[in-house]
């Protein structure tokens, strides 16, 4: 195991923690699209360029938008 | 014969693409209609796959990939006539829920629709598969079919919590059955069962294959809704859609069961040999405490729904204690108690949501009481029914494994179930305001009690056999590794069933009546009140614990699969 | 349970989890000296027998071909569900797209978002295209080219206006293109069948490795697939969106009909 | 040191575990079952890994050259697929279970005794 595949899965163990500890769901939704590029960069480094690709757009991308327009209605509704 | 084995999972998917396509032109009951053409045809050609496997597993390879070298490369289907006798049931179940579907489905029929054909084609390609993690596909399918199922009636806050609670437990599930499949991956570089089995039978019960064995088990019991995984089935059984409680109750967790029998056998029996005393151990006691406290609890609780909902849990329980025996006896037993008992369980589904229903009354109520009060007398164990004989094969084979207690405990849970479905059936009866809305219900109800007349006296005669078939690991890994002839005697010849003993299943039923009269008719009208313990400490603790928190839900997976696996590590290791 | 047992329940058991599974993990092969057959194997093959150069696709959509039938069923199932779970209710009603916390009106895109949308929507659906059609030659295929040209349709959301007729409208041919998508896959599995053999065999000319057409039916599938996925995450999208925008209850609702909607206690 | 991804992956099953026992936010609560499930996808690529091996996609490396496992890499693939249609629906229930309650807490959604 080299220092860079080291270094990424403490990453991860670490901002996996954020993702839960972040009680408040919007700056979660932040963290947890973070948590998404963290992921795929492991991906990366562990030779899995088409998994990585794939937790880039739904991890990063799609899944955090879904957050935030699910945010944005519930806060709405909260007047 | 083989070409048609993947026809069961394709069917209902290409119908459920199409209905899509034309749902918003098809009307509703055009919809519906070709929807329950689809769900006939895969229960046709799933009895044809019984019939084609009569002597032994038809291997369908797909995309053509055959093994190399006795090494599996693609994905294969392995169809042996209980896998394919499970998919015709399921194909049976799921019509007869879309067939009372009419009342409960109004808006968007054609999405309903498609999702409960998703759900069946997974249940049939469950069934039916020969690999581990297709086996995890068609789980995770079977699932997020049912999801959206169970939230349809999104006006009711508690359907859509019994949802997120099914969501969550069952995916935390799920993830654990992954782990499970990741780690026997990584010992075998297999996924196909039987290269699996063959591989780890190479390799020493270490902590990886007790990891495995508990992850893989965990999953599938939290989607049995076995104690204490059960409390997602008790909200969705309570609040969810009716046609998704009529498929739940009917079919969808005994299927769990179903592949944890497949993955035992095909896996880890041939590895585990000398051990397998303390898995048989944890999943015997596993499941008669969950027959013996679901049972007890429908006995306490109020709300016909809420009765059956544990009636269900207490059932499973039972199926699990007949699986858990880890003979092919056991799985016969629990082969004959899953269809009798599903067909029953069906039916008090639907009868239940009959009276549900503040609808005009069009029709006096008789049919669902009477339908009712058969379905208490089967729970209860008259020698009529299926759910009878399946029983008293799953004792004779718990006996013969030296657990003598598994009878009496089995008896009490029956009772008890028996007594709590007896006592909806009088409610109804003295509620005079109630009444029948859909004749379409009482038929289907009517044909499903039947269904469990005819499996006491249909399947007794192939079951035997058929589970011999199931539990000779190494001739099925012969079949289909190397393409062999399946050679096992005892599944060709076919085994006669212990019969059954008429007289304690009679005295089992004239108790339930009489706990029913005691419970309902004999005592003071005041000490009749408490009946259901509304007030009482039990009652409340009762109450309190399955008030639908799902964080409850998945501490309770948390600590149960600990409670395995320590288990499983102290006896093994 | 009260939060705090619960908490506690957990805080005593998982740690015992934790343990037991790390005992289970370490009688794996040591990390990175793994045997995997199987994937050995197939890494070997998929060159010379199926003229496909990444690999993950040929196992995707040839060799565990069926699994990824189901996966795309998995995805199929779950728009459904969102589509069936955040469908109008009674007592909703869709209004003018404005701004819900406020009261007001959505405030006119502003032209520099417009033009950067507008600007970027050709980019993406190139770059979904390009990760589409190289499915079986480089990383990516169907599932994530369709999520990127999902994400070129939202941009032009965002540079437009949300318009309540024009999306209803757009709802139907976004669940026909899902529905095609699915029951492509479907059909294209009986390519085998018709010519004789099992379903999902790849049996269409194999083509040059390395050439857009190459590996036979997989840069099929992998068009089904993103036709399905794009349409699929679309729905998913505007569904939201929608909600967010678009749906509110007709009237503020009392607490007391909310325990109404309840029903009894069970 | 070689047991690294796998105490991680089991890290993040504990950690989310732990935030959906305790959450008090239903969207918190469901973005901790995405935690939860990237344990099984470490799992997964981890034991595909060897170490040298390059990435399984033949077009620019020699045919003999020894690539790292591609059929977890299948497999996790299907799995983050499975993992967003999951959160997708959750969270559907869960604007539908806000309008109703108004409240995101999980135990404002349980019966009251």
């Amino acid at each position: 195991m080299n220092a860079l595949q080291v270094v990424v899965l403490l990453l991860v163990g670490a901002v996996g923690t954020c993702v839960v500890a972040a009680r408040d769901p919007l700056r979660q939704a932040i963290v947890a699209s973070f948590f998404g590029i963290v992921l795929a960069l492991l991906f990366f480094v562990l030779q899995a360029p088409d998994v990585a690709l794939s937790e880039i757009v739904v991890g990063a991308v799609a899944l955090p938008l879904m957050i935030l327009l699910t945010l944005a209605k519930v806060r709405g509704g909260e007047k | 014969m083989h070409s048609i084995a993947p026809l069961p999972v394709v069917v209902p998917l290409g119908t459920a693409a199409l209905l899509l396509m034309f749902g918003t032109v098809l009307p509703d009951r055009a919809a519906r209609a070709l929807a329950i053409v689809a769900m006939l045809t895969e229960t046709a050609l799933a009895a044809a796959l019984v019939r084609g496997a009569r002597a032994g597993p038809v291997i369908y390879w797909f995309g053509g990939w055959t093994p190399r070298h006795g090494v599996a490369i693609g994905v294969s289907f392995a169809v042996d006539r209980l896998g394919a006798g499970a998919a015709t049931f399921a194909g049976l179940i799921v019509t007869a829920a879309a067939l009372t579907a009419a009342h409960s489905f109004k808006d968007r029929v054609a999405l309903t629709h498609a999702l409960m054909l998703t759900m069946l084609a997974a249940m049939a390609g469950f069934c039916l598969t020969g690999d581990i993690f297709n086996l995890f596909v068609f789980y995770e399918l079977m699932a997020v079919s049912a999801f959206g199922l169970a939230a349809y009636s999104t006006a009711q806050v508690t359907s859509l919590r019994a949802a997120l609670n099914f969501a969550i437990t069952n995916s935390v599930g799920a993830f654990l059955f992954l782990i499970g499949i990741a780690l026997l991956y990584g010992r075998t570089g297999a996924l196909n069962l039987a290269q699996i089995g063959r591989d780890l039978a190479k390799s020493h019960v270490d902590g990886l294959v007790i990891v495995a064995i508990t992850t893989i088990t965990v999953g599938l019991l939290v989607k049995a809704a076995i104690v204490p995984f059960h409390f997602w089935l008790v909200d969705v059984a309570s609040w969810g859609s009716l046609p998704l409680v009529v498929v739940l109750g009917g079919i969808l967790d005994t299927l769990a069961v179903y592949a944890l029998a497949r993955v035992y056998w095909t896996v880890f029996a041939p590895a585990l040999a000398a051990h397998d005393g303390s898995l048989r151990g944890i999943l015997i006691v596993m499941g008669a405490t969950t027959a013996l406290v679901g049972a007890a609890l429908s006995l306490i609780v109020r709300g016909a729904r809420r009765v059956v909902a544990f009636v269900m849990v207490s059932h499973t329980g039972t199926l699990l204690v007949g699986i858990g025996c880890l003979t092919a006896f056991g799985i016969a037993g629990a082969a004959i108690y899953a269809v009798a008992g599903g067909a029953i369980k069906a039916a008090v589904v639907a009868c239940v949501g009959e009276l549900d229903d503040d609808r005009q009354p069009t029709r006096p109520l008789a049919g669902p009481i009477v339908l009712l009060a058969l379905c208490g007398l089967a729970l209860a164990g008259l020698p009529l029914f299926g759910t009878a004989l399946g029983e008293s094969v799953i004792e004779r084979s718990g006996a013969t494994i030296g657990d003598a207690w598994i009878a009496p405990a089995l008896i009490l849970a029956s009772v008890f179930t028996g007594a709590a479905v007896l006592r909806i059936a009088l409610a109804a009866a003295r509620n005079r305001e109630a009444r029948l809305r859909a004749p379409a219900v009482a038929i289907v109800a009517t044909m499903l009690v039947g269904l469990a007349i005819v499996a006491r006296f249909a399947l007794s005669r192939w079951v035997a056999g058929a589970a011999a078939a199931f539990v000779a690991s190494t001739a099925y890994g012969r079949v289909v590794l190397n393409g062999a002839k399946f050679a096992s005697p005892a599944a060709v010849r076919g085994v006669g069933l212990p019969t059954s003993g008429a007289v304690t299943d009679l005295i089992a039923v004239a108790v339930a009546l009489g706990l029913v009269a005691w419970l309902d008719m004999l005592r003071p009208m005041t000490r009749r009140r408490t009946a259901e313990l509304g007030g009482t400490t039990v009652g409340n603790a009762v109450r309190r614990l399955h008030n639908g928190s799902l964080g409850d839900s998945v501490a309770w997976v948390t600590v149960g699969a600990t409670a395995i696996v320590v288990t499983l590590a102290m006896s093994m290791h | 349970m009260t939060p705090g047992t619960r908490r506690l329940m957990f805080l005593l058991t998982a740690p015992v989890l934790g343990a037991v599974l790390l005992w289970g993990f370490g009688g794996l092969p040591r990390f990175a000296h793994h045997p995997n057959p199987y994937g050995d194997v197939l890494n070997a093959v998929s060159v010379p027998e199926r003229h496909v150069t990444d690999v993950v696709t040929a196992v995707n959509f040839d060799y565990r071909g069926f699994d990824t039938l189901g996966e795309e069923f998995i995805f199929f199932a779950s728009v459904l569900g969102v589509v069936l779970i955040l469908r109008d209710q009674t007592d909703e009603s869709p209004g003018h797209a404005e701004d819900f916390a406020t009261g007001r009106a959505v405030p006119p895109t502003s032209d520099a978002v417009r033009v950067l949308g507008l600007g970027l929507t050709p980019l993406t659906v190139l770059f979904g295209i390009d990760i589409v059609a190289h499915g079986q030659l480089t990383p990516g295929g169907g599932f994530q080219g369709g999520v990127i040209l999902a994400t070129a349709v939202l941009l032009i959301y965002l540079a437009g206006e949300y318009d309540e007729l024009h999306v209803r409208y757009t709802e139907t041919v976004l669940e026909r293109a899902e529905a095609l998508g699915g029951a492509a896959y479907v059909a294209l599995g009986f390519f085998g069948v018709v010519a004789g053999s099992a379903y999902m065999q790849n049996v269409l000319p194999l083509g040059r490795t390395g050439s857009v057409f190459s590996a036979g039916t997989v840069p099929l599938i992998n068009l089904a697939v993103a036709f399905e996925i794009g349409a699929g995450v679309v729905i998913l999208l505007t569904t939201f969106l929608r909600q967010t925008l678009v749906v509110r209850a007709t009237e503020r609702r009392s607490a007391l009909e909310r325990a109404l909607d309840a029903g009894p206690p069970a | 040191m070689t047991l690294l991804p796998y105490i991680v992956a089991i890290w993040l099953l504990l950690a989310g575990l732990y935030g959906i026992v305790t959450s008090r936010n239903l969207v918190h609560q469901v973005v901790c079952l995405a935690v939860v499930q990237a344990s099984t996808y470490v799992v997964l690529l981890a034991i595909g890994y060897r170490a040298g091996a390059a990435a399984p996609v033949y077009l620019d490396i020699p045919a003999k050259r020894t690539a790292v496992d591609p059929v977890v890499q299948a497999l996790s693939l299907t799995d983050v697929v499975v993992g967003a249609t999951v959160t997708a629906l959750l969270l559907a229930i869960v604007v539908q279970a806000h309008k109703r309650t108004g409240s995101l807490d999980p135990e404002d959604l349980r019966d009251a005794y």
